[in-house]
């Protein structure tokens, strides 16, 4: 659980970023341009999830990280899709 | 007016809750129904995962109920939305990109949600996130390609089956003189995959009949015609 | 006693198999649905004859009670497991195109109204009762009309609200206790639960809960779902379910919430109740509305009743509640075909002499007109109301009294323009006769009741009795020792 | 409008081939070589393979050949090196202050037949420098630039990336 | 941890406020995944890797695949800004 | 062998938060995606393999990570930009276009 | 000294008041149903939060090893339980908002209410009661749907 430095740098670096897509988010302005910014949380989280699996020092999380990468990925092509429209 | 008694209404919310918030306290109580399951879960049911010798053998119950309330909702949303009208238009198709992704995803999910079905027991994950997996992977082509056909016999007759065999096996137990919902068969080394007596196999029915219904809900709610709103 | 469980898996797996059964043949899909429930009432009933003061607790997954679900079987538990196989059997829903959805949901009411029932799982009462929820949105939607779909999104909006706030309440109580069982729940709760935080637990589960039993704030649902859905459909949600959730709040008071304050707040949501359920019924102007009216104001009396403290308070609620259980599902059948304005029915009783009469003898027991049934249930009530030092209770008193007033007006107005020569209206369509056979049944019953009323009551109070022994029901359960 | 599903049944070996990748997959999920994990591994691919092979036609874009694998790791490499100067070059972008862009977006061709190849043929574009595929349609890719320097000929510049890749891919591609 | 967990709060309580004020049904239902994002980065905090996949894969695959679906029917994926 | 580790999860991050910043300064859709996409992309690979070098024995899962990263990211990012094109969202484009733009 | 405990419980509460405020003062159906989700979420965790306390491990047993102090499976369990039991009322509830919208070309509450009472006292046969507050006629896109359905 006790993290080197370079560590804590790293985690707050992942926290900076998060901090920056959340504001992409609330600040638009375009829908597309918030899907954007879920979509690269979902990325972000995707790390981050990995990064807390190393942390607590158990494979188990992995899987989450895993399920959510697959999963987040499909709901953005969903929302993308709605984005879309219907013309053609 | 209707503003502003739910305003009000809301300020009394916030009230309660910081009534309750100041009564509470963080440091938690002691689980004792928690401790004795962590004491006994390995020994009574052989499963690695205690939260699923929870959501399947101490509380199985619950979990065939909440399959059920899935059933229900998908039933009750197959009546709602009625059925689609005969040659009615669907969307466009999708890009090439992802209709391609789609097309190459489509078995890698199917693997990966069976394989977090199948070790439910000793890793996070069970059936409900495998089976929701499922029903993604079935539903990405028809997302890239609306109008796609799907077999609503098939799925409904896996939805049946699945559901069924949960309950078989709940009664199986209790014809065999233990209760209802009673885990059987060996416990086995718990970590193994072979372990844990019947809770696989209730799992997979549930991933089955998760995927199944979700999928048949995903898909009848994309056939149902766009408004022109 | 151990097929208790029965009554619930076999509805459950018909349930899942009516699709598959129905691809190899229709006609037995049609009739596997009225047969399984029928089959379990027998069972429910065989049940309740070996029953005796013994409650009986059902270990679930064979796993000792703080662990695993446990079902308990008291008397009342398997009145209402009974009272709802039997009541979906008599209201079993014949007409909508879907039928075997129908079927399917109706099924899975009967199972879960059986669940309900005889939980004895905090957790678990939870789950039967968002089960219960969908299945009554599927049933009220299935008539497919915009208007019904939009009273069913209605229904689901408040009932989902109240479902979360339940959720919550749940969630106080484990952080309290750390136990789900609600013997062990009685046991902890003098130490853990008797605070603030037990009390913001209660008023949460109670508005929760509240949501099915037509409770005061949470029932805004009431009147547009009964006006919408199939009168069938109306009958059970008005008649069972909400006794159902009745029954659950009851449990809760009895085993778990032992303030002085949950009570109150009870009987003033119970005034409020008969007072605006009454007065809107007095005003209402179509059948169906004012029926649903009314039984929120029946629910009102109910919930005053239940307030009262101790094994009198039960044993008052239970007989408004059985009576109630058999007269409204009669008149929501006799609306199979009456719904609509009330003022279409004047000269009905001409083309309909029998559903005029059994429409009357209904609302003479809804009132409380001495012979009837309903009159015993109604004093039963006033006189422990009238016996507690509270004056907030003798206010509940002369609010039912008033309640009873008005209904009198409303329905003795309706009764009344049966008899009128109407001119130049076409009379509404006569009854089907399975509605009208039915109905009669539930008025025999109800009849019958008026001479049997003594022995009748004596078993009703043993089964009061026997649900108010808290001890009881933690010696039955018999959860491990603390540690 | 090409579709995948269209092509005709699969032949044996893509089944083998197929079911080898599941089966790969599914061991690098478990991670392990316990013989109870590699028969459960072999029912779920054959499952899967046996009921859904037909929908797994877009991996009839490989080729087999024995210099395949050679392929593979030379376009991995190069890939790797063109991701890691995307990024150097959009960290330099990001942080100048003056953030200096000049986007653009160009339409190219793709020799490339097989639904696979045109799919990693647009990611790799999406993921090098500069670049992002929009759009496929048939063999066009619609590319948008980021930073266009005046002057230069995009078009020419576009198709030597994507034909960089183009040849990599085609030496284990259709 | 302490600092972890008050920034996915934080992350989550203001995306929850947004999914409500955001005119564009779209854009509230980017916001909405947030949130589950972030609820699902909480339950890894406070230990609960089964609950956390759940609402991994409900949260943010299956509903924000039926909020997509049913917004595309209901004729909201319009922009309204 | 922790040291390189950490070392790459420090690159990895930085690469994740210089594109969220460029998320946030890039001035349309397309530009902030190709920001996005690309560095988180690299980010989370480089998180991923520092990862692998302090937990060997977890490589065979975070390589089935790193596939589905590296192959979901473009093809969402693409249908992003697709679907923004088509919503009618239009690209500020400084340098002109060559092509058709239908 | 910042408690963790303090601040997820913060954040579920918030959730429950953020998740009930969107159900009680939107107007749009669709946001109501976003409001439901949000409040189901908050219930959620608070029913996680409520036997968690720090320092516990997952309680899964990892290669043989058991772990010392294990978290609470039964909260873990019945959450599970929740969000499944919350995504099936969701589906549901988009199924009905979008046969309601196919039916009257309205998500908005007060216009969806008022049509419903017309319908109610339509085929009742009595006339719609006159309210202090009656609602705006309908707009012309309400009366184009009429056909459909």
């Amino acid at each position: 659980m006790t993290l080197s430095a370079l560590q804590m740098i790293a985690l707050g670096l992942l926290v900076l970023a998060i901090g920056l897509s959340t504001l992409r988010l609330l600040l638009g302005p375009t829908a597309a341009d918030r899907v954007v910014a879920a979509d690269t949380l979902a990325v972000i989280t995707t790390a981050g999830l990995a990064g807390l699996a190393s942390v607590f020092d158990n494979p188990i999380y992995l899987d989450i990280a895993l399920v959510y990468g697959t999963l987040a990925f499909a709901g953005t092509v969903a929302i993308a899709r709605a984005l879309e429209g219907d013309r053609e | 007016m209707q503003r502003f008694t739910s305003a009000l209404f809301l300020l009394g919310l916030g009230l309660l809750i910081t009534a309750i918030f100041q009564h509470m306290d963080f440091t938690g109580t002691l689980p004792i129904a928690g401790d004795a399951i962590n004491a006994a879960a390995a020994q009574q049911t052989g499963a690695a995962n205690f939260v699923t010798a929870v959501v399947l053998g101490y509380r199985g119950f619950d979990t065939l109920l909440e399959l059920t309330i899935l059933f229900t909702a998908a039933t009750a949303g197959g009546l709602v939305l009625g059925k689609p009208r005969a040659g009615a238009k669907h969307d466009p198709q999708a890009g090439f990109i992802l209709r391609a992704g789609a097309d190459l995803f489509f078995p890698l999910l199917l693997v990966v949600g069976l394989y977090i079905i199948v070790h439910g027991h000793l890793t996070p994950g069970g059936g409900f996130q495998g089976g929701v997996i499922l029903a993604v992977a079935f539903f990405l082509p028809l997302l890239a390609r609306p109008g796609t056909p799907m077999s609503h016999k098939a799925v409904s007759l896996i939805e049946g089956l699945a559901g069924a065999s949960f309950i078989l096996i709940g009664l199986l137990a209790m014809f065999g003189g233990e209760a209802f919902l009673t885990p059987m068969l060996d416990k086995g080394q718990p970590g193994e995959l072979l372990s844990a007596g019947s809770l696989p196999l209730l799992y997979i029915a549930v991933g089955l009949k998760v995927g199944s219904e979700l999928a048949g809900l995903l898909a009848h709610m994309a056939a149902t015609e766009a408004s022109d709103a | 006693m151990n097929n208790l469980a029965l009554m619930i898996a076999l509805p459950l797996i018909a349930a899942f198999l009516l699709p598959v059964i129905n691809r190899v043949s229709s006609l037995a899909a049609r009739w596997t649905g009225p047969l399984v429930v029928l089959v379990t009432s027998v069972i429910g009933i065989m049940a309740w004859t070996q029953l005796g003061a013994n409650a009986v607790a059902i270990e679930l997954g064979g796993f000792r009670p703080p662990l695993g679900i446990t079902l308990y079987a008291d008397q009342l538990a398997v009145l209402f497991a009974i009272a709802v196989s039997v009541g979906t059997l008599l209201l079993w829903p014949d007409d909508g195109e879907d039928r075997i959805r129908q079927s399917t949901l109706t099924l899975i009411l009967a199972a879960s109204g059986s669940g309900l029932a005889l939980s004895g799982d905090l957790f678990n009462i939870y789950v039967l009762y968002e089960l219960v929820a969908v299945v009554s949105y599927g049933l009220v939607a299935s008539k497919g009309t915009p208007g019904s779909l939009a009273a069913t999104m209605r229904y689901l909006i408040v009932s989902a609200f109240g479902a979360a706030l339940a959720l919550t309440g749940i969630a106080l109580v484990y952080q309290a206790t750390g136990t789900l069982n609600l013997a062990q729940l009685s046991q902890l709760a003098p130490t853990h639960l008797n605070n603030m935080q037990g009390l913001a637990a209660f008023v949460l589960m109670l508005v929760g809960f509240g949501v099915k039993a037509e409770l005061f704030p949470v029932n805004t649902w009431v009147p547009e779902v009964y006006a919408t859905a199939p009168a069938r459909v109306s009958g059970l949600l008005a008649g069972v379910v909400s006794k159902l959730a009745l029954l659950i709040i009851v449990r809760l008071l009895v085993l778990v919430f032992h303030q002085p304050e949950a009570l109150q707040i009870m009987l003033v949501l119970g005034i409020l109740g008969v007072v605006t359920g009454e007065l809107a019924a007095w005003r209402a102007r179509d059948f169906n509305r004012m029926l649903a009216f009314s039984s929120i104001g029946q629910l009102g009396i109910m919930f005053i009743a239940f307030s009262i403290p101790g094994q009198a308070g039960i044993f008052a609620g239970l007989a408004v509640a059985l009576h109630h259980l058999l007269v409204k599902p009669a008149m929501f059948l006799l609306a199979e075909r009456w719904g609509g304005s009330l003022a279409k029915l004047a000269g009905v009783a001409h083309s309909s002499p029998l559903g005029a009469a059994l429409f009357i003898l209904l609302a003479l027991s809804l009132i409380g007109v001495p012979p009837l049934p309903g009159f015993w249930a109604k004093l039963l009530v006033m006189i422990n109301l009238m016996a507690q030092e509270s004056s907030l209770y003798t206010l509940g008193a002369w609010i039912i009294m008033g309640g009873a007033a008005l209904e009198a007006n409303y329905l003795f107005r309706v009764a009344g323009s049966f008899y009128h020569r109407a001119d130049g209206q076409t009379p509404p369509a006569a009854h089907r006769p399975r509605d009208l056979a039915t109905a009669a049944l539930l008025g025999a019953t109800l009849a019958v009741g008026m001479f049997v009323i003594m022995p009748l009551a004596e078993q009703l109070e043993g089964v009061a009795d026997q649900a108010a022994d808290r001890d009881h029901y933690v010696q039955t359960v018999n959860p491990e020792a603390l540690p | 409008m090409e579709d995948s599903l269209d092509t005709p049944a699969l032949s044996w070996p893509h089944h083998i081939f197929i079911f080898g990748i599941l089966l790969l997959l599914w061991m690098l999920l478990t991670g392990s070589l316990d013989a109870q994990e590699l028969v459960a591994g072999a029912v779920v691919s054959l499952a899967v393979t046996l009921l859904f092979g037909e929908r797994f036609a877009i991996l009839t874009g490989f080729r087999f050949s024995w210099l395949a694998p050679l392929h593979i790791l030379t376009y991995l490499g190069s890939f790797f090196i063109a991701l890691l100067r995307a990024n150097l070059d959009l960290a330099g972008r990001v942080l100048s202050p003056s953030l200096p862009i000049n986007p653009a977006l160009v339409e190219i061709r793709t020799r490339l037949k097989s639904p696979l190849g045109r799919l990693l043929l647009a990611n790799t574009i999406t993921l090098t420098p500069g670049t992002l595929t929009v759009d496929v349609d048939g063999d066009r890719l619609l590319v948008h630039w980021v930073y266009c320097p005046p002057g230069t000929d995009l078009q020419r510049a576009t198709e030597q990336i994507s034909a960089a890749f183009e040849r990599r891919l085609s030496g284990f591609l259709i | 941890m302490e600092w972890l967990a008050l920034v996915i709060v934080i992350v989550t309580l203001t995306s929850a406020v947004a999914v409500l004020l955001l005119k564009d049904f779209l854009a509230a239902l980017a916001a909405f995944s947030v949130v589950s994002l972030g609820m699902s980065v909480l339950f890894v905090i406070v230990r609960a890797p089964d609950v956390a996949m759940t609402e991994a894969a409900i949260g943010a695959g299956l509903s924000s695949l039926l909020f997509a679906l049913a917004l595309r029917r209901l004729g909201l994926w319009r922009s309204k800004d | 062998m922790n040291m390189v580790g950490d070392i790459l999860l420090l690159i990895g991050c930085a690469f994740i938060a210089l594109g969220a910043l460029g998320l946030l300064r890039m001035p349309d859709v397309y530009n902030r995606l190709q920001a996005g996409t690309k560095s988180a992309t690299l980010g989370t690979l480089a998180v991923l393999l520092g990862i692998g070098f302090h937990h060997p024995g977890w490589w065979a899962k975070l390589l089935v990570i790193a596939g589905f990263v590296l192959f979901t990211n473009p093809v969402g990012s693409s249908s992003i930009a697709r679907a923004a094109r088509k919503a009618g969202i239009k690209p500020r484009l400084l340098a002109g276009k060559v092509g058709t733009d239908s | 000294m910042m408690d963790t405990g303090l601040i997820l419980h913060t954040g579920a509460f918030g959730l429950i008041v953020i998740g009930i405020a969107g159900i009680v003062l939107s107007s749009h159906l669709i946001r109501i149903i976003f409001g439901i989700a949000l409040l189901e979420a908050g219930a959620n965790l608070l029913l996680l939060l409520a036997t968690w306390h720090e320092g516990t491990s997952a309680p899964i047993i990892v290669d043989g090893h058991i772990p010392a102090v294990m978290a609470d499976p039964v909260p873990q369990a019945l959450v599970l339980t929740a969000i499944v039991i919350g995504v099936g009322i969701l589906a549901l509830a988009l199924s009905l908002a979008l046969r309601i919208q196919q039916a009257w070309g309205t998500l908005d509450i007060r216009e969806i209410r008022q049509r419903m009472e017309e319908e109610i006292a339509d085929t009742a046969g009595v006339d719609l009661p006159s309210s202090p507050h009656a609602p705006k006629p309908f707009p012309p896109v309400a009366a184009k749907q009429e056909g459909r359905s």
